[in-house]
């Protein structure tokens, strides 16, 4: 491919001088020690052994203020904090009455760039608006948090929930309205996270 | 006690064997490894005979012999190998460069 | 007569429960906790019975009986039988292998003279060889009966690999024979019972070398081309699974003991503690009477043995874990060029320094 | 070794007590071992990376060893988008495997095609080869991961002999 | 127990050799080699040679059949015209006539009772000395035939650069 | 302007191939008829002056409805003068080829597969013309306009 | 594998590595016809996550196309989010504001060091050592916690908008930034320990998979693979975006262009763009971090909730998209990998017409066979690891 003289006609003429290089890092050339790999050995050794014994000694002497020196999470038992930006699982945000906020204006499933959403509309006595099927295609949520960003009414947002997602069914993916539903003082949190960083004063 | 004739014999059994693959098998490499199956009983019957007459000098003989069949061993794989890039066979009847 | 044969089987019974039963289960989890604690992580912790976790010790156990209850599978096109036969010829010899190895002096027991070795042979080190070699035709035949090519490419390279490093390794052990003047590991363990005549004094080079080689000849990282898992999925063993790939990996865990073992025994003083004799041993312990003496002695000496061998296979685990591995051409080329001609000097300033 | 064969035979006597305890120690020991086969294709496999790292540490559930031949693996994890180009080579690997065998589909590309509903993907593996568990998250947090896992390993306590073995994938394939 | 060590070691040699003769795949008839050869070693032990019995494994088993091996696998051969033609059934006739003819030769001809054995017979110690006084020309003789193989093999085994 | 010497230089060198050049918020476009791409893009390599030695990219766009309907667009970039230029060459659906620049720069080799790929525009010339994302016996060409999205093959994919 | 099996009658061996192959990441073949351990031939087969991105993001609308530019490169997706949005900012011929940029600087070279990172670890795990893969996996983590703090996930931020970011840095980052560092900072210097000089890794890396400047540039090089052959060429210098030309950094540059080049590089890029990050958090201004600029992205919720023409307009621009004008431009930002340049075609529309990526390791990734002629099987593991061919952006 590469060996037509043309090629190698033009390559001759590049402008290597014009490129002038910032910061030459040398290739590095090995001293004769090094070369006998005993003493580069060795010094691998050393760091991997100061690992073993730092953490070995860190389970029985464990740094001020933590449990051991390895970083390790013990997940089931022990559980990250999630920062407040943290996106999980979507969750609709019912009111304290238990009716869900949501109108069932359509905007979630428009932008939902995985079709997770489906909305059925429906309409109450009243006249006002609500879902009358909400459904959430959980295997196919990207979880990219544009259903929250772009809902008007504070309905839908993401909360911290991670845990207890794995299915072995597939079909228990699909999270209808009422699993979807979460009381509003427990996604207060997120949904001042939400109002902030989507105010106006961000724009 | 086994009697020495009891060594002889089943150095004569191994090197016939050896001998009729030799003769019989035309794959070149399962010949080599008949040679050294007559080699190897050609040094049984030396290492008997070294302790019944109770001298040594056959253990040495031994010790060559071994070195003989590794510098065998080693030209003649290296032959095989020459042979199999050219004529894609090991069968000895096919190898007949010599016959000019 | 009898007595003998008790000896005998005692010590058998002994070798063979502490390797089979206690360092090849345990290895695996040696070398995964080591590793996570190495690597800044903890590692297996959580198959529990009955709620006890003790550290992650059970997962060789729950490894072992999962492993015995999966689907043995002969690939189509194999050579049944050289695949059946295969991890049988690696174990073996890394089993039979620690036969020669001396694990403790010579004792008198009821008036029954007891040495702390199974077979005592006048040519233990060439016994050793030998077996070490037999243990290629495993890998061979288990990389050419699996009808792949990547065990093909595997056992390819394990063969010509562990050919080379024996070489090597023959000649740097020749500094030690002539060191030691004995091929008898009981002997050269005898000798080393004074400090300063350890072979890592006498033969610093040669320990080098041979660790080495050991490593070469075990395949282990940075020697683990025949398994390279970035370049040959899993080498030889590709195509195995069930029982007889953990026998492959068993064999190469107690071929791990006993080259510690050897190099412990040849380099590092086998069973002495540094400027204790056996008869300090004996007389420290006289109040315990002679029989009682005895045996005492012989504890320390199995314990400071075991722990030797022990420290060897950290640093063989800790080796693995570090270094990156080579390139095979890299392997050869520092097999021959470099090890190789060292071996051959080594032995020329031994044979000097003797003559001197 | 033919265990799993074997046993499967003697079905009739499933009820006895002896048997149920084997099986239960057989299933303990096979949740406490999960042999990783690491399918990564996709951005899942940064996560998987993650999981197995320092941080998270799969091998805390003593499924630590990424055994790169089939043979050797119990639990195959697809680790990302499955495109039709890849699935006979899915589906190879799978059949490939030993009984038991085990799969996780680890993320949503995995498990229904994502957000790819397009020309390119398969949608879901579980269209190709049976699934045992589904971890949902694009890419799953490595907290999700072990939670199937661990979903897994329950799984993996209540099955019976009869469930092996499970045999090649459903779907035929030219490779 | 000399005895029956000697005829178990005997039958397996024996077997070991006819399945190498008649095996058509070069693998097996490389392991029935090896087989042959570690069951001689074990003769070799009965016959106090333990110096021979463990160069016989490191040498033959472990470093020529390697190498064998290592052909056959990098080759891999088969073996097609499995067939003999007659002239060959002929061959081996012969070969079988030889063998009986042998056999009586021997065992009708040697008849030596054992000698008593020395102290230190056939060990390293005592190989090595005979190897370097009474036989010092014979072994630098063996030195330049395996110098000269190594250079032959490699000069034969190296691909013409021209291929 | 920079990259105004470029087209102004091209202009002058292809007046007859050249079909309309503009600066759009600073990417310098070149619009030239297909036929001599080969020696356009040679020009613009070899040209002291302008020495555009990366091919940065080439890809195709399909403005289905327009006639001609394909646009092949190459993007290249000169190191020693840091500049950069898009070339467009337009392609009609009836004569869907145009001359392949592998020989100029051999970093087209793939992409000019990948557009062959996935909008059937054949480049002549090119010395391994095959698919490269998708694979053989895949029908139609899916980044053509009128290729529906969910259109699946199932010639070796799952039964769905 | 059985088909290749009867090659092995002849001398050389065709052997199908991939694409579930350790060493190949699950989205590339090669098919390596080998002499003995030889290669004599390598033929490349990519396509094995090709998901189709241009095609959905020429059916989404602008807005939706970002969650897939996170997948293009998913080691570094933020760089990726940062291209695409400065390039549709340069379609729309606005630039966002001074804060922003500065968050962009930081969120990109965060991406940046995570992926190099990983390369560098999934490099050494692929020659063998361990050890070090699990040190960087340990260093990206503590970045990706703080991207988490910030974006709200750990890959796939989806993170930039349209003349703006999401959300501001949370408080505090820049501590936590410098104490993140510190341990990256000491992981880091226990890998170069590890790698450096250690003459195993330098065997198996320098003078493997080489490229000369000229055919680099030829072979359309960018990043870190071009900069090893000694060419310092680097977007972020030779048409500075963003506030890089504020930012005081070096371009490190090799000289041979080997794999042993290109891993010196990246563990030089990973000091220069911490370097850089910490500049950037020292100097960044107060002030917006979104443009004002209603037509170019979704309403806040401030209108939304209380004024009922912005709800419309919200309205209009979620189910329509936001509608750049008409006209084509490529704009390019220094990936991890090179150059990740975006073509975008808009014809007013609320849907991209085109959305083209010009992936950087896609040229590197042709290059393969030449590189690998005549070297040995286990040559393909380091240098397919250095040139860092990550399938989602190669594929799209």
């Amino acid at each position: 491919m590469t060996d037509n003289k043309a090629f190698q006609a033009w390559v001759g003429t590049l402008p290597a001088d014009k490129l002038k290089p910032k910061k030459v890092r040398k290739n590095i050339e090995l001293s004769l020690w090094e070369r006998v790999y005993l003493i580069e050995v060795l010094r691998g050794l050393a760091i991997t052994s100061r690992h073993f014994f730092g953490n070995l000694v860190g389970f029985v002497v464990p740094p001020k203020g933590k449990k051991r020196k390895i970083p390790t999470v013990y997940y089931p038992e022990e559980k990250a904090v999630m920062p407040p930006a943290y996106r999980g699982r979507p969750t609709l945000v019912a009111n304290a009455d238990g009716t869900e906020r949501c109108v069932a204006c359509g905007l979630c499933e428009k932008i939902c760039p995985a079709f997770a959403i489906s909305i059925v509309g429906d309409e109450r006595q009243d006249g006002s608006r609500y879902p009358g099927s909400y459904t959430l295609d959980l295997s196919r949520c990207v979880f990219c948090g544009y259903c929250e960003e772009v809902c008007p009414k504070e309905a839908i947002v993401m909360s911290e929930e991670y845990e207890g997602l794995c299915t072995t069914r597939r079909g228990d993916m699909l999270y209808t309205k009422e699993q979807l539903l979460k009381p509003v003082d427990q996604l207060q949190k997120r949904i001042d996270y939400v109002r902030r960083i989507y105010a106006k004063c961000n724009y | 006690m086994v009697s020495l004739n009891s060594y002889l014999i089943l150095g004569a059994l191994l090197f016939s064997i050896g001998a009729i693959g030799v003769f019989t098998r035309r794959n070149a490499l399962i010949i080599y490894m008949c040679i050294e199956l007559m080699l190897n009983a050609v040094n049984l019957t030396f290492v008997a005979f070294s302790k019944y007459l109770g001298n040594m000098d056959g253990h040495i003989f031994v010790f060559m012999i071994m070195t003989v069949a590794a510098a065998e061993a080693a030209v003649g794989l290296a032959i095989i190998i020459a042979l199999f890039r050219n004529k894609e066979t090991v069968n000895v009847d096919a190898i007949n460069l010599m016959k000019g | 007569m009898i007595a003998d044969l008790t000896e005998t089987i005692v010590k058998i019974l002994f070798i063979f429960s502490i390797n089979v039963g206690f360092y090849a289960p345990i290895l695996g989890w040696v070398e995964r906790k080591q590793s996570a604690l190495m690597q800044d992580r903890v590692g297996a912790n959580r198959a529990n019975i009955f709620n006890f976790k003790i550290i992650g010790l059970f997962h060789p156990i729950a490894d072992a009986v999962k492993v015995l209850t999966k689907e043995d599978f002969i690939p189509e096109g194999a050579d049944k039988f050289f695949h059946t036969l295969a991890p049988f010829l690696s174990l073996t010899p890394a089993i039979v292998t620690f036969a020669v190895i001396p694990f403790g002096g010579a004792y008198e027991l009821w008036g029954h003279p007891v040495k702390l070795v199974i077979a005592d042979l006048n040519v233990g080190m060439l016994f050793i060889f030998a077996f070490a070699s037999l243990s290629t035709y495993g890998v061979v035949l288990g990389g050419w009966s699996s009808n792949n090519n990547w065990s093909l490419l595997g056992g390819l390279r394990a063969s010509a690999q562990m050919l080379s490093y024996e070489v090597a390794m023959g000649l740097t052990l020749i500094g030690v024979f002539m060191v030691y003047g004995s091929l008898r590991l009981t002997d050269i363990g005898m000798i080393q019972e004074n400090f300063f005549r350890w072979g890592i004094f006498m033969q610093p080079l040669g320990f080098v070398l041979f660790f080495t080689c050991a490593i070469a000849e075990n395949k282990r990282a940075p020697f683990d081309q025949p398994e390279a898992e970035s370049e040959l999925v899993a080498g030889y063993f590709t195509e195995y699974s069930s029982m007889k790939f953990v026998m492959f990996w068993m064999g190469e865990f107690l071929e791990i003991v006993t080259i510690s073992g050897i190099v412990t025994t040849l380099f590092f003083g086998a069973w002495h503690l540094p400027f204790v004799t056996d008869q300090m041993l004996v007389s420290f312990f006289a109040g315990a009477g002679p029989n009682g003496a005895a045996l005492l002695a012989m504890l320390v000496n199995v314990v400071v043995f075991f722990a030797k061998v022990s420290f060897f296979i950290w640093l063989m685990m800790t080796i693995r874990w570090t270094l990156p591995r080579f390139r095979y051409d890299q392997v050869m080329r520092l097999g021959w060029k470099m090890l190789l001609p060292l071996a051959l000097i080594n032995i020329f300033i031994t044979g000097i320094v003797l003559l001197v | 070794m033919g265990i799993t064969t074997a046993f499967s035979t003697e079905e009739p006597l499933g009820g006895s007590v002896v048997l149920t305890k084997l099986e239960a120690a057989i299933n303990w020991s096979r949740k406490y071992s999960f042999f990783l086969y690491p399918f990564a294709t996709a951005c899942c496999a940064m996560e998987f990376m993650a999981v197995g790292g320092p941080r998270y540490d799969l091998d805390r559930f003593g499924a630590a060893l990424p055994r790169f031949s089939p043979r050797q693996a119990d639990l195959l994890m697809v680790v990302g988008t499955i495109t039709h180009k890849q699935a006979p080579i899915l589906v190879k690997v799978y059949n490939q495997m030993t009984e038991p065998k085990w799969v996780m589909a680890f993320g949503v590309c995995a498990v229904s095609g994502g957000f790819y509903d397009n020309y390119a993907t398969v949608q879901g593996i579980d269209t190709l080869i049976p699934v045992d568990v589904y971890i949902p998250g694009c890419p799953p947090r490595p907290e999700m991961v072990l939670d199937g896992l661990m979903k897994l390993q329950e799984k993996v306590t209540k099955e019976k002999w009869s469930d092996w073995p499970r045999g090649p994938a459903p779907v035929k394939m030219k490779c | 127990m000399q005895l029956l060590m000697f005829y178990l070691l005997g039958f397996g040699a024996v077997i070991s050799a006819l399945l190498l003769v008649t095996n058509k795949r070069p693998v097996a008839a490389a392991m029935s080699l090896i087989t042959v050869m570690l069951c001689l070693a074990g003769l070799y032990v009965l016959l106090d040679a333990h110096l021979i019995a463990a160069l016989q494994i490191i040498v033959y088993a472990g470093a020529i059949m390697v190498l064998f091996l290592f052909v056959i696998m990098l080759l891999n051969i088969e073996e097609k015209s499995g067939r003999l033609s007659n002239r060959k059934i002929a061959l081996q006739f012969v070969g079988i006539l030889v063998v009986g003819a042998t056999l009586i030769a021997v065992a009708g001809l040697i008849k030596i009772s054992p000698a008593q054995v020395t102290d230190g017979f056939g060990t390293t110690e005592a190989v090595g000395k005979m190897l370097f006084t009474d036989f010092l020309l014979p072994f630098e003789i063996a030195s330049i035939l395996l110098l000269a193989a190594i250079v032959g093999a490699v000069i034969l085994a190296k691909r013409r650069i021209d291929d | 302007m920079s990259t105004n010497v470029t087209l102004d230089k091209l202009s002058r060198q292809f007046p007859r191939s050249v079909v309309e050049t503009h600066t759009h918020r600073g990417d310098a476009t070149a619009i030239v008829r297909k036929d001599e791409i080969l020696a356009i893009c040679r020009f613009l390599r070899d040209d002291p002056e302008l020495a555009y030695d990366f091919m940065m990219d080439l890809t195709a766009v399909d403005y289905l409805g327009k006639e001609p309907r394909f646009e092949v667009v190459y993007h290249l970039y000169s190191l020693s003068k840091n500049q950069r230029v898009r070339i467009k060459a337009r392609v009609p659906e009836a004569d869907c080829t145009i001359d392949s620049i592998v020989s100029i720069w051999v970093a087209a080799d793939w992409f000019e597969r990948e557009v062959f790929d996935l909008y059937g525009i054949i480049f002549n010339g090119h010395p391994n013309l095959k698919r490269l994302l998708l694979y053989e016996g895949f029908e139609g060409h899916p980044l053509r306009k009128d290729y529906p999205l969910k259109k699946r093959q199932p010639l070796i994919g799952p039964l769905n | 594998m059985t088909d290749s099996a009867k090659n092995l009658h002849t001398e050389q061996m065709v052997i199908n590595m991939g694409p579930s192959h350790p060493v190949t990441h699950g989205t590339v073949k090669f098919t390596v016809t080998l002499d003995g351990e030889t290669i004599d031939d390598l033929k490349v087969d990519i396509g094995y996550l090709h998901r189709g991105f241009e095609k959905m993001c020429e059916n989404g609308t602008w807005e939706q196309v970002m969650p897939y530019t996170d997948r293009l490169n998913y080691v570094s997706p933020l760089i990726n989010n940062v291209g695409y949005a400065l390039a549709v900012e340069k379609l729309f011929g606005v630039q966002a504001p001074e804060r922003c940029q500065y968050i962009r600087v930081i969120i990109s070279e965060m991406a940046r060091i995570c992926d190099h990172f990983t390369n560098i670890a999934a490099g050494a795990m692929e020659v063998g050592a361990m050890t070090v893969f699990l040190y960087f996996v340990e260093a990206r983590d503590l970045l990706w916690d703080l991207l988490e703090e910030l974006c709200g996930a750990r890959v796939t931020a989806n993170y930039v908008r349209f003349g703006g970011v999401k959300n501001d840095l949370p408080e505090g980052f820049g501590a936590k930034t410098a104490q993140a560092f510190e341990t990256c900072r000491k992981l880091w210097v226990d890998v170069d320990k590890l790698l450096t000089k250690n003459r195993i890794f330098i065997d198996r890396m320098r003078d493997v998979g080489t490229m000369p400047a000229q055919e680099a540039i030829a072979h359309g090089f960018t990043g870190p693979c071009l900069r090893a052959s000694g060419v310092p060429y680097d977007v972020r210098k030779a048409q500075p975006y963003l506030v890089y030309d504020q930012m005081d950094f070096e371009v490190p540059v090799g000289e041979t262009g080997d794999n042993f080049d290109r891993y010196l590089v990246r563990m030089e890029e990973i000091n220069q763009s911490m370097r850089i990050v910490e500049q950037a958090l020292a100097r960044i201004p107060r002030g917006p971090i979104n443009l004002d600029m209603p037509a170019l992205r979704w309403q806040s919720k401030d209108d939304t909730y209380n004024r009922i023409e912005a709800l419309i307009f919200h309205f209009k621009t979620v189910t329509e998209g936001v509608k750049p004008p008409a006209g084509e431009i490529y704009s390019a930002v220094e990936g991890a990998n090179g150059e990740l340049g975006f073509y975008l075609v808009s014809d007013g529309s609320g849907k991209p017409v085109k959305c083209r990526v010009r992936p950087p390791c896609f040229p590197l990734t042709a290059a393969m066979p030449r590189m690998m002629r005549g070297r040995l099987i286990a040559d393909i593991v380091p240098t397919f690891d250095m040139i860092n061919m990550i399938g989602g952006e190669c594929d799209r």
